[in-house]
């Protein structure tokens, strides 16, 4: 079947993708089933933090789901992504489990990182997901990188570098950008723009907020972030783009953040809670999935109902599985220091206590 | 009186700006947000959005123009969320702000403060954990500070933007929202602690524990600890890292001849490489023992409590250290 | 006088300046002088090297002269310049003089920095000179920063800071450019473009080395690099619109080098002699203000001599005291190492060895 | 057979990509230029220009991008072309290669070199002089290695591009164009040197030299003074600063009971300062005198040639501080 995406594509240097999606039952279904099982995650996540069994910072992906969603549509998983601290649902979006995630946010060895990585550091080999950054901005360049060695492998695959509007100023945003349009290298450069970084909303950190045509001389598009099919027909044509051969291509996924910046921000010192509930009302990402399935008859509420049953019972028992997880044993406090351990000792707090190497 | 570190730092801020107007303050979220850990609260709404500047997250640009201005004789402070992001723009902090001065022979000057959280806060995890006190402390031009309680931090901060040259000033998360007592003198809008000077928090005559920022607390605890057991320990607080008080040091080993030097950071060139290098040369005839250095285990910080705990110093191990060296153990 | 400068200005998003510049008999008298100047200091620079009386690195200005000349035509002493360590002419042009340039190579104390600096590092503070900065595009945001300072201090004037083609691709310089725009700071971003970084032509650094362009958002003007006339107007022009408040303006100097990148380098490798000789003989700078000069009968062929043995004479004299002027006294090694000296002390390269500070 | 540094790394890169096509090389001005100081020559040529990239002047993007094709399993080898623009890349050094195999429980290696000139080099200034050599061996995850002769430089920096960590690997300028004798072995194709073992360049029984890169030459120099005098020097060479060879130290101090570490490097948190707190917490018993530091001084480098000759250690300061410690001065 064919679905019109309501928002027209915007291009920078490049004719945008038709509006016209070709989809199915089975993936609008699917698309709603692992959208809602997002977003349940979440808000579990947030009851957690709350409850104390998870610390530190916590970046929750409430309201932007479709950017995963919709991505992994158009991805196969030897395409490679990166992405930022805010990185529970992408590693979803690369299959990695509930628990994983769940587990990791607990510090416990059945996290996608063992317990080692925590909220901002999850990774996924297997399906070529590099992470999870704390760094603003950092992961740019990583992305670029991923995408050289496809091309150097002379691999038919795209690396999508995921990055919010705040990172969008980063200079090596910048260097990345121009290496990878001199070089041609695949790499989907994607700003998912939720309009604040943390406190500040895009016109006070960007003098052009048009995060879409700040590749300047690359090509860009502007995407409807709320809207999993319209992602998934722009990263579909961006990987085309840049497979083959053009080089990198600049998206920015309008999309929003429901949640503050981390669990400490309450998120509405600096946005009013209308235009908090204007979005949730008019453009979730879920909830246009759900009319999607209604409008076309796909399923009835029944079967909905069952559906969002089913993935509040998976997101429950991944976070009951995960608080029976243990914590890392503490021969894993000095695990993994190196690959090649030869000739390594790590020190421990003081001059008698050295570390066994496991 | 009693003060928590947030409001010390606060008020020192506040009073500086109200002192001098080339003072200002620029960062992330410094401005409408009041600081990601509320340290500016208020400061916007007191002098105004020239004078406290929220900055996109580029801190190499900046941190550039913080000191781009400092050359033109304004006093920047800038705030880095945590010092951890300074590494985006440690080359200015070096080659712009330290070297300047002698570069010029003596023209130009960096009258600029960095600071921010440093070091180990909780259940950050690895890249949001690291103690930059060895990196900057080795970088000839700088100053560095690291303020352990609210007295330090009032008079170290207004030392350090009184103070001409380019300062680093090392705070801790953890106890921004610790209250301490403070003489009433350090209420005074002139309050200063000299730069390059140590404080003998307690004295002591068996062991000398060294340290500075939060491992103060756990010294001063320790030393509680060591006196019921008989041991005598001096606790020396650093404050300054740059210049280091070597004076202090090696008066207070010729009365222990025991030292013990606690930091949050990696072992290897840290804090306490320094003061153990520095107290041979100074003192060796006085040590009965070789100087023990306690430090962060030599890994990225695990996120996991159980392993974040394992990972820094804690109370007992200080304790532990310091019956090792007065051969109590 | 008016005279038209042959090569158009090109503008982006802003409507360029005319090209008929207003000037004077003098003004085109006092360019040449001092163009020629610089040309032959730089010259002189490059026989002191050869001789090993300069050593470590030396970037030489010469077929670069007329941005500098033509800048300081339009800027006062109150205005703030920085450039990289291509910065011997700048000096000049600053005001500084021969000797204190000479003097800085050979690092001795009559140097511009006492001969602490070096080639790279030369500084007149009292002209608003920030510096000869060894870090390719660190200059950039510390120019910006000079224009907060004005703005901060409500001063009417503007800061240049000076970069290559070859810089014009770090990261640091689109920080810099966004949080210019964003605060309106007065600064001119001016880019050198004499299309090579060392040895990489400007095509296999940038991707768009449409320099003027490179400000994306920000208002850019590209400048016949060569003509110190179409300089001074560019300038005059950049000046007022910065300093009227409408934000920081990118500049593209076309202009070319004709030593090697430094002194090691021949210059020779990644370029055609002929491509040298062609500039030479149809842009060079010098000459070209020699011609206006002809042309507009300003001066005949013998003052023009007359003028260039004066140049050459106050070359060579600087040259003989800047040999003749002393190493900086030991003492100096530990001189300046902060302003405040309280609790200072430095240790030298054993642990009994501190050395007294002066 | 005898070969100069520069050759030596030369070949040791040109037969490791040659060996795994999987290795390459990225950095300013090593292709077309043949790299600034030549260490990259010919190589273009021979392996074309898809594994000899020549990048824009951009450090955190170019490093950063290494590290995500070494990520997916590239061997690259950065160059910097010389370590003080590192300095725009260390948050990637750090928080992005060093990092990421112990926060990803070791699911994703970072099998990656950076190398390039690192310290002081001649009449270039205090922005071009700085060595990193501290800084790089305080962080986890690292391996540091800075070789002095051919042989080191053949066998270490073929190890490094075998090694499936991420090695910072420091060379110096000044000694690129120096010739040695290597032993035969050296030339082999798999010759490598193992990374974490120092290297006793001269056995002695009175006092213990200890240094990495060109100070090792220096350290030779004055143990041929020294020898005159009749002090018998050992001399070790570090050549790993990451893993250090604390044994190593620990032996040789016990058989001479006397150690000076030199570096070209600033004191504060330097190499020497690991040093001799490491040797203080192992050996502490068998010092007979306390172990001294020759550093280089505490300022930026100055320009002028007679200020930056004092600026650093000389052969005749070695031997000043040797025969102190050996109580015959
Ligand atoms: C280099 C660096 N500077 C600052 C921070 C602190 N910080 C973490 S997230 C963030 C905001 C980022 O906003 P944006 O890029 O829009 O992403 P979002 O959080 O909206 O997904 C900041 C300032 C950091 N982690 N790294
Ligand atoms: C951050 C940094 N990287 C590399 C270098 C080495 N380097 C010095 S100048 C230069 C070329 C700069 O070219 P460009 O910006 O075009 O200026 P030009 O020399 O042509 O005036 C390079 C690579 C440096 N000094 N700083
Ligand atoms: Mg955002
Ligand atoms: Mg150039």
């Amino acid at each position: 079947m064919t679905i019109e995406t309501p928002v027209p594509f915007k291009g920078h240097l490049i004719e945008p993708p038709s509006q016209m999606v070709e989809t199915s039952r089975g993936e609008i279904i699917d698309m709603f089933t692992q959208a809602y099982m997002m977003r349940r995650l979440e808000i579990a996540a947030d009851v957690l933090y709350k409850g104390k069994m998870i610390r530190g910072f916590c970046h929750l992906y409430d309201g932007q789901e479709a950017v995963v969603v919709g991505m992994e549509r158009a991805l196969t998983k030897e395409d490679a992504v990166v992405t930022s601290y805010r990185d529970h649902c992408v590693h979803l979006g690369r299959g990695g489990t509930p628990l994983e995630v769940m587990a990791e946010l607990m510090g416990r060895v059945d996290g996608a990182a063992k317990g080692i990585g925590g909220s901002m550091h999850m990774y996924k080999r297997d399906a070529n997901f590099f992470g999870g950054n704390g760094i603003v901005g950092a992961q740019t360049p990583i992305g670029a990188g991923l995408g050289f060695a496809f091309k150097y492998n002379k691999q038919p695959n795209v690396a999508v570098t995921m990055y919010g509007d705040g990172a969008a100023n980063q200079g090596q945003l910048f260097e990345a950008l121009n290496i990878a349009a001199l070089w041609d290298l695949p790499v989907i450069f994607m700003c998912e723009n939720n309009h604040y970084g943390m406190g500040t909303a895009q016109e006070r950190s960007a003098k052009s907020p048009v995060y879409y045509k700040r590749g300047d001389y690359v090509p860009g598009l502007r995407v409807d972030g709320m809207d999993a099919l319209a992602v998934k027909q722009a990263i579909k044509f961006a990987k085309e783009h840049c497979v083959s051969g053009k080089g990198p291509i600049v998206m920015e996924m309008d999309t929003y953040r429901y949640h503050g910046h981390s669990m400490s921000d309450p998120g509405s010192t600096y946005r009013t809670r209308d235009e908090i509930s204007g979005v949730r009302q008019e453009r979730d990402p879920v909830e246009r999935l759900r009319k999607l399935i209604l409008e076309h008859n796909l399923l009835d509420a029944t079967e909905i109902k069952q559906i969002e049953k089913e993935q509040r019972r998976i997101v429950d028992e991944a976070v009951e599985q995960a608080k029976a997880s243990p914590y890392p044993p503490s021969e894993n406090l000095t695990k993994n220091m190196n690959t090649n351990l030869e000739n390594i000792v790590v020190r421990g707090v003081d001059s008698q206590t050295f570390h066994p190497l496991v | 009186p009693r003060m928590t570190v947030r409001d010390a730092l606060n008020s020192a801020l506040s009073e500086e700006m109200a002192r001098d107007e080339k003072v200002y303050i620029m960062g992330e979220e410094v401005g409408d947000y009041q600081g990601a850990y509320k340290i500016t609260k208020g400061l916007l709404q007191k002098y105004g959005a020239e004078r406290v500047r929220d900055t996109p997250i580029t801190e190499a640009g900046f941190t550039g123009i913080g000191i781009g201005s400092a050359f033109m004789g304004l006093k920047p402070v800038i705030e880095f969320m945590t010092f951890n992001f300074s590494m985006q723009a440690i080359d200015h902090i070096v080659n712009s702000a330290a070297k300047t001065l002698y570069m010029s022979a003596g023209a130009i000057s960096s009258p600029i403060v960095f600071r921010g959280p440093n070091g180990a806060a909780a259940g950050v995890g690895a890249q949001h954990s690291q103690c930059f006190a060895a990196w900057y402390m080795s970088i000839p031009g700088l100053k560095v500070l690291a303020p352990y309680d609210a007295e330090d931090a009032r008079g170290l901060l207004k030392a350090a933007i009184r103070d001409p040259d380019p300062v680093v000033f090392l705070e801790n998360e953890l106890l921004y929202g610790q209250e301490f007592a403070l003489p009433k003198e350090a209420m005074d809008e002139d309050f200063t602690i000299p730069i390059g000077k140590a404080v003998v928090m307690k004295p002591g005559a068996d062991v000398t524990l060294v340290a500075f920022s939060k491992m103060v607390g756990y010294c001063l605890q320790a030393a509680e600890k060591l006196r019921e057991e008989g041991i005598d320990a001096e606790v020396i607080n650093l404050r300054s890292l740059r210049p280091l008080d070597r004076d202090a040091l090696a008066a207070s080993v010729r009365k222990t001849n025991r030292m013990v030097v606690v930091e949050e950071g990696w072992p290897q060139c840290g804090v306490g490489a320094e003061i153990s290098a520095v107290v041979n040369e100074d003192a060796f005839d006085h040590l009965d023992a070789p100087v023990e250095r306690i430090t962060g285990v030599d890994v990225p910080m695990p996120y996991a409590q159980n392993l974040e705990e394992r990972a820094l110093p804690t109370v007992d191990d200080i304790v532990r250290v310091a019956r090792r060296v007065t051969y109590r153990d």
